[in-house]
């Protein structure tokens, strides 16, 4: 089996990650898909490090893990925020400024 | 020869009757210690306990495994039906998968092959048991979720979060052991406690582990998932037969798998008690394995006497010393631990080490005692309510008559 | 020149074996997630695809970083997105009508735009340096490999990252913290609110539901020493849900004779 | 050239004084009128120390100068702040301070019951400062601040009292048809410095033979039309009538024996453009000869006495502007018309305000009638000048018309001939307006409506009326005896050194003169004989009625200059709106049609703006994919 798989594997979870985050208006499970992405960014460095045989990608991998994490925590707290006061977790009724 | 090395010799099917006989532990130690349990419980509740079926009515657990087994199996309407029959699965599951890193005993002679009763050793090997740790979490959260329920899912909402808080404090007590014994490999842990166990050393530690161990586990007294009196069964309400004992027997392989993990890293693992090792030289490898049982069972005990005589806590409570108590405690005490480590393998003089800890030790009796000051005022400003008096007929409270008494 | 897809190394049959069953799992999942309508299932399709991540992770020499993938993403994040959906609206299925108009098609088409190009691209990668493995590096240990790129090279990444991480916990702490307007509502308060009522007759609390001797449920009214049923007995609740059984056919027959 | 320290005193005392009087405010009510009357008379005799200094030295060396400061520095370009005194300017320094400081006496009674006299006096002396950096700037540039000067002071104290609207309009109509002069002035300015690359006097001089005759004669006409503006010429002249809004004293000040005619001393002071541009001053002799005539018609028809003497003055000053477009010979006269009509129009204007300080400020000749009984002193000498103006002899008048008429007939030619004529006609029409105006109000029955007798004036107000009298007698004999202001002027005019033949005998001339004057008084004393003089007749001639509507100047001014203007920049007006403007409002309505189209991308939902990531991210990878494949 070629190393590539994974690239190929990485490539397509990020579309679907990119198509979620386009069509689903729930904003959990929009945040989910831009997970999705993340994580396949991920596997893709993992990949490449093993490719070029030293241990930045798993470097950097981690790092995203880490701001991934980051991001949840505010993320999510931003949307408890609007659930509170919109009781709503919609994307879509979050548009704010369009009226 | 290291473990590591040991088990990477393994041919299929020593692996596949290793695993086989470590389930068949856990089922077996699951069973017994349903049984143990309700015995002991009885006997500090002076009662007896179950004492029918079989000897000391040994069977009954069995009998009553039986039971549930036979009883009809209902899943409610509103339940969400795939999440709901998957929820004990993982439960279980994962609850089995933790011991594939635990070394049960040294090297033995197992069929005619040199090896450990170790399924895998991994270098990350203790990480590995808190991930599947956290996946187990899973199996409460969906079914509290799944049953479409109100108290089931309140009940798994607590046990998550309690599950979540107190992984913290427990990876954070594991971080001295790592630090001392250099290594996240159970194996490795075990031998490097060869003279001294890490309860001894990391005494601070070895208790906050055995705090936040009981909190995972959702147990007395802190077992508010299924806080009869609040939330009828807890995230289990719904289920019932052989689902429900999926539960059941993960709570309890659960206890045994922490139990061991403890036992392993702050007991010395499957090593005899100090004093004691002439044993493994005499009665061969598997009677290791004997002493590992002993210690499991004995954090086992600890855990059916907490639930014999402690009141269940507030959620509030708990929550405040996860967060307030155990995890800036377990900081410090790692900031302190790594201090030591580096002193001691940068050989620094005994003087400045034991300054270090007396300064630590000052710092600590310090902070306490500012702390009492304040509760102590705290006190004195509550006092000033409590003198109120109340526009209904109370009965007198001997306290505040006696402290009018005295002035 | 070496053709990437053609001329990296050849792994070993387990790990194709893994990948070929993995693989396609998680893509189905992937779109399972977009397709499923309860956010749950969503949830519970990502956390299968991380590990399923993390189990090609340790199977490509990333041991630690597999491990970390299922502590911090399947146990921490994906237990805080399901804690997030419990709390908020976890009844809610989300409902497939598009609301913007032709969002759909446009986006299905590029992403399969986008994807297609990425992997033909991926196919004709070239790479100009012989494959070595993590063998070598990973010879001390994943963990060890790891820690010594980070806490050398990627020192001050690694501080930057947890100060980010810190920041990040107090912002949210900021953002969901709501101020309390009144004291939380404690047992004693309750207990001096019954007191306070106008008439004691409660001060001892409620009357506990079920018929004793006959019935045992939370749904029955008590029944008042006169052979009455109590309406206060019941949760108001199932009162309002309908769900209260009615209690007359557990009164004591005499006290119908009476009537 | 000898220097002298005093010139700036001259301009600068009154300024001083001007400023003072101005911001003192209310402090200076009580001692600002006497202070400026004072600083006029120093003005004075500071002139007239020069005057005497003068005369006691060499015709060649009369010229004093002062430099003040280097104003404009720029490369080759230098213009200093420099005053010139010489013969020319000395006689207009003592005229502007001499009937300036009798006006400035006068006018401490006139105003004696204003309450912002002060206000009034400072504008005086602003303008008397003005007026004196007009004659005394030795460059053209110096010249135009004294010009802009005036303007403003004019501006003023016509509109002295703005409280009143027509007034105010009035003030900012004659500041309006100044500006087109005065558009003129720097337009030869600036003409002149292309030529010359030089601004002064001298030094234009100097260079005039070195200039085309076609760039002379645009500088001359542009003087010209500068000269118009202020000196009320056709056909910039519609101001001046309405400049009588302003008090009386300042009427006699500016508007009659001062700053009209400082298009005369422009014209004499550019003599050496003008005698080298035979068409621009072809177009002198044209405008002074239209406007002698047009003035005197429309004096013929006022009945208001301030606007027939303004007509008259205007009339006046085209004889004027007539001399200096005669040549070198001409120049002299004009500004012995120009000293004689100085001071007769100056008494007549303070005898007018006398009139109608006893009338109650009453300005309709028909409400007069047989003053003279009442106000004996001031009916003598405005009788004096009435007969100074007419040409009587020996009063001034008859010495500098006589000699303007003969000049005109001298000229040569049908020129001559048709100049001697305009001029001769001019002199019978002011016979006969003066004697009108004479007669309807010192003479006849008593028109005013009221009870109330007219009374003398002060002495305040009769002793300056009274100086100036003396000066309308006497200042024609004095100052033709010997030629005596034509030689004394030689140095700057050049008088031509070839005698022209003379076309008539001055004898002749003179006889001539009387004789249409005569006519003149005639005419008038039949007309205006009879007791039905209360009301204007309706049923008058077609230039009767012409005449009372100023000969159609202001329509003419309407429909040729006015319509036409504003015509032309409503439709630069509308080219700005639809050509440019429209330009404008094409590029933001595109902005906004395109705002307006590419809004509906910002319709706030987050997942649009994802999906715009997404085909930004698409076309990346399209580029990458294209350029490596």
């Amino acid at each position: 089996m070629a190393i590539a798989n994974y690239l190929y594997l990485s490539a397509i979870l990020f579309t679907i990650g990119a198509v979620g985050v386009v069509i689903r208006r729930n904003a959990i499970v929009v945040f989910m898909c831009i997970e999705l992405m993340l994580n396949a960014a991920n596997l893709a460095f993992v990949t490449f490090a093993r490719i070029n045989g030293n241990l930045q990608g798993q470097v950097v991998a981690f790092f995203t893990m880490v701001v991934a994490a980051c991001e949840v925590v505010v993320g999510l707290a931003i949307i408890v925020t609007i659930y509170r006061s919109r009781r709503s977790i919609s994307v879509d009724d979050a548009s704010l400024l369009k009226r | 020869m290291s473990n590591a090395e040991l088990i990477g010799q393994d041919p299929g099917w020593v692996i596949a009757l290793k695993g086989l006989f470590i389930f068949a532990a856990c089922v077996f130690l699951t069973i017994m210690s349903v049984w143990a349990e309700r015995r002991i419980v009885a006997r500090m509740q002076q009662r007896s306990g179950p004492n029918r079926v079989g000897k000391f009515g040994l069977l009954q657990a069995l009998v009553d495994g039986v039971k549930l087994a036979l009883k009809e199996d209902l899943i409610p309407k509103a339940a969400d039906r795939v999440i709901f029959v998957l929820a004990p699965i993982i439960s279980t599951t994962a609850c089995f998968m933790a011991f594939a890193v635990i070394p049960l005993t040294g090297e033995v002679n197992f069929f005619g092959h040199q090896t450990v009763m170790q399924l895998t050793d991994i270098s990350v090997g203790v990480l590995y048991v808190l991930a599947i740790a956290s996946v187990g979490v899973y199996g409460i959260v969906l079914a509290g979720w799944s049953s479409g329920s109100t108290y089931p899912l309140l009940g798994g909402l607590r046990s998550s979060a309690q599950v979540i808080s107190y992984e913290v404090a427990m990876g954070l007590s594991l971080v001295a052991v790592f630090i001392y014994a250099g290594s996240m490999s159970t194996s490795e842990i075990v031998a490097a406690q060869d003279k001294w166990w890490y309860a001894v050393i990391l005494f601070p530690s070895f208790i906050i582990y055995t705090i936040s161990m009981v909190g995972e586990t959702n147990r007395a007294p802190f077992d508010l998932a299924e806080a009869e009196g609040e939330l009828v069964g807890g995230f289990h309400t719904e289920y019932s037969s052989l689902k429900f004992a999926l539960f059941f027997l993960s709570e309890y392989v659960n206890i045994i798998a922490v139990s061991a993990l403890a036992t392993t890293l702050f007991l010395g693992g499957y090593h005899a008690l100090p004093g004691l090792g002439f044993t493994e030289q005499w009665l061969g490898g598997w009677f290791t394995l004997a002493w590992f049982f002993v210690k499991v069972l004995g954090f086992f005990f600890v855990f059916v006497w907490l639930r014999g005589t402690l009141p269940r806590l507030r959620y509030d409570q708990f929550m405040k010393f996860g967060w307030k108590v155990l995890i800036p405690f377990s900081l410090a005490w790692i900031m302190v631990v790594s201090t030591l480590r580096v002193m001691s393998q940068q050989q620094a003089p005994r003087v400045i080490i034991i300054a270090f800890i007396f300064s630590i030790a000052l710092i600590y009796i310090a902070i306490t005692s500012l702390v009492d000051r304040q509760k102590v005022n705290h006190a004195k400003a509550a006092k000033v309510t409590n003198s109120e008096e109340p526009n209904f007929p109370v009965p007198a409270i001997p306290n505040s008559r006696s402290e009018q008494l005295n002035g | 020149m070496i053709n990437l897809a053609l001329d990296i190394g050849k792994t070993a049959g387990p790990e194709a074996v893994l990948f070929y069953f993995l693989a396609p799992l998680s893509v189905f999942a992937g779109l399972g997630m977009l397709i499923v309508k309860k956010a749950v299932h969503s949830a519970l399709l990502l956390a299968w695809i991380m590990v399923s991540l993390a189990i090609f992770y340790i199977a490509q020499d990333a041991l630690f970083l597999g491990i970390v993938q299922v502590v911090v993403y399947t146990g921490a994040v994906m237990m805080l997105f399901l804690f997030i959906l419990m709390l908020v609206g976890v009844d809610t299925s989300d409902s497939f009508t598009e609301t913007i108009r032709g969002l759909r098609a446009i986006a299905i088409t590029a992403a399969i735009g986008f994807g297609g190009l990425l992997v033909t691209l991926i196919g004709r990668a070239t790479f100009n340096r012989p494959i070595t493995g993590l063998a070598s590096v990973n010879s001390n240990g994943n963990a060890n490999g790891l820690a010594k790129e980070l806490f050398t090279q990627y020192v001050f990444a690694f501080e930057v990252v947890s100060a980010l991480l810190i920041t990040a916990a107090l912002g949210a702490m900021v953002l969901a913290h709501s101020q309390k307007t009144r004291s939380p509502f404690a047992q004693r308060d309750l207990s001096i609110a019954r007191f306070r009522k106008d008439n004691l007759k409660d001060a001892a609390g409620l009357p506990s539901s079920g018929v004793y001797a006959l019935h045992n449920a939370v749904d029955v009214p008590a029944l008042l020493p006169t052979g009455k049923a109590a309406p206060t007995s019941i949760s108001a609740v199932l009162e309002a849900r309908g769900d209260m059984i009615e209690s007359s056919k557990f009164q004591l027959q005499q006290e119908e004779e009476e009537k | 050239m000898q220097t002298s320290a005093n010139l700036v005193w001259l301009i600068a005392l009154p300024l001083f004084s001007s400023a003072i009087l101005l911001l003192a405010g209310k402090r200076a009510n009580s001692w600002g009128h006497v202070m400026a009357t004072i600083v006029s008379a120093s003005a004075f005799t500071i002139g007239f120390v020069e005057f005497i200094a003068m005369q006691s030295r060499a015709d060649e060396n009369r010229a004093v100068a002062q430099k003040l400061f280097t104003w404009i520095s720029v490369g080759s370009f230098n213009v200093d702040a420099s005053l010139l005194l010489d013969q020319l300017s000395i006689c207009f320094v003592l005229l502007i301070t001499g009937v300036g400081t009798l006006i400035h006496i006068y006018s401490i009674a006139y105003m004696s019951h204003d309450l912002d006299r002060r206000r009034f006096f400072a504008y005086l002396n602003l303008f008397i400062a003005a007026m004196l950096l007009l004659v005394l700037g030795d460059s053209y540039l110096n010249l135009y601040v004294g010009w802009e000067g005036v303007g403003l002071a004019s501006y003023l104290l016509i509109g002295f009292w703005n409280q009143k609207p027509a007034y105010a309009t009035a003030a900012k109509k004659a500041f309006v048809a100044n500006r087109v002069g005065d558009v003129g002035l720097s337009l030869a300015i600036m003409i002149a410095f292309a030529t010359f690359g030089d601004v002064s006097f001298a030094g234009i001089k100097e260079h005039v033979e070195h200039a085309s005759s076609t760039q002379l004669t645009a500088i001359g006409l542009m003087l010209l039309l500068a000269a118009c503006g202020k000196s009320a010429q056709f056909p910039l002249q519609s101001w001046l009538g309405d400049a009588m809004a302003g008090p009386t004293p300042v009427s006699a000040l500016i508007h009659a024996a001062t700053m009209v005619t400082a298009g005369v001393y422009l014209i004499t002071r550019s003599n050496f453009i003008f005698d080298e541009a035979p068409i621009a001053q072809l177009m002198v002799l044209i405008v002074g000869g239209i406007t002698l005539l047009f003035g005197a018609i429309i004096g013929t028809a006022k009945d208001d006495i301030k606007k027939a003497l303004a007509a008259s003055t205007m009339s006046q000053i085209g004889y004027m502007i007539l001399a200096t477009g005669l040549g070198p010979i001409g120049y002299a006269f004009a500004i012995m018309h120009l000293l004689t009509h100085g001071f007769f129009k100056a008494s007549m204007f303070l005898g007018a305000g006398s009139v109608m300080h006893g009338m109650k400020d009453e300005v309709n000749m028909r409400k007069y009638g047989g003053i003279g009984k009442f106000m004996p002193i001031t009916a003598l000498t405005f009788g004096l000048g009435y007969l100074a103006i007419i040409g009587v002899p020996p009063f001034a008048g008859f010495y500098s018309k006589d000699k303007i008429i003969e000049t005109a007939f001298n000229a040569g030619g049908m020129k001559g001939l048709a100049l001697g004529i305009a001029t001769l006609l001019g002199a019978m029409i002011t016979a006969f307006y003066m004697t009108r105006v004479v007669i309807l109000t010192f003479f006849g029955n008593e028109r005013w409506g009221h009870k109330d007798e007219p009374h003398e004036s002060p002495a305040l107000m009769l002793i300056p009326i009274g100086l100036l009298s003396i000066g309308s007698i006497a200042s024609g004999f004095i100052l033709s005896k010997g030629e005596g202001l034509v030689h004394w002027l030689e140095p700057v005019v050049n008088p031509l050194k070839e005698h022209h033949d003379e076309f008539l005998p001055p004898i002749v001339v003179s006889l001539m003169t009387l004789t249409v004057v005569a006519i003149g008084i005639l005419i008038a004393v039949s007309k205006y004989r009879g007791d039905q003089l209360a009301q204007a007749p309706e049923n008058v001639s077609v230039l009767t009625k012409a005449a009372r509507r100023d000969l159609f100047q202001d329509d003419l001014n309407e429909s040729v200059f006015m319509h036409p203007g504003q015509t032309l920049v409503r439709n630069i007006l509308n080219i700005d709106y639809l050509v440019l403007d429209g330009l404008v409002r094409a590029v933001g309505s595109v902005s906004l049609t395109a705002g307006s189209r590419l809004r509906s991308l910002q319709n706030g939902y987050v997942r649009s703006y994802a999906l715009l990531m997404i085909i930004g991210a698409l076309a990346l990878i399209a580029a990458i994919w294209v350029v490596t494949a």
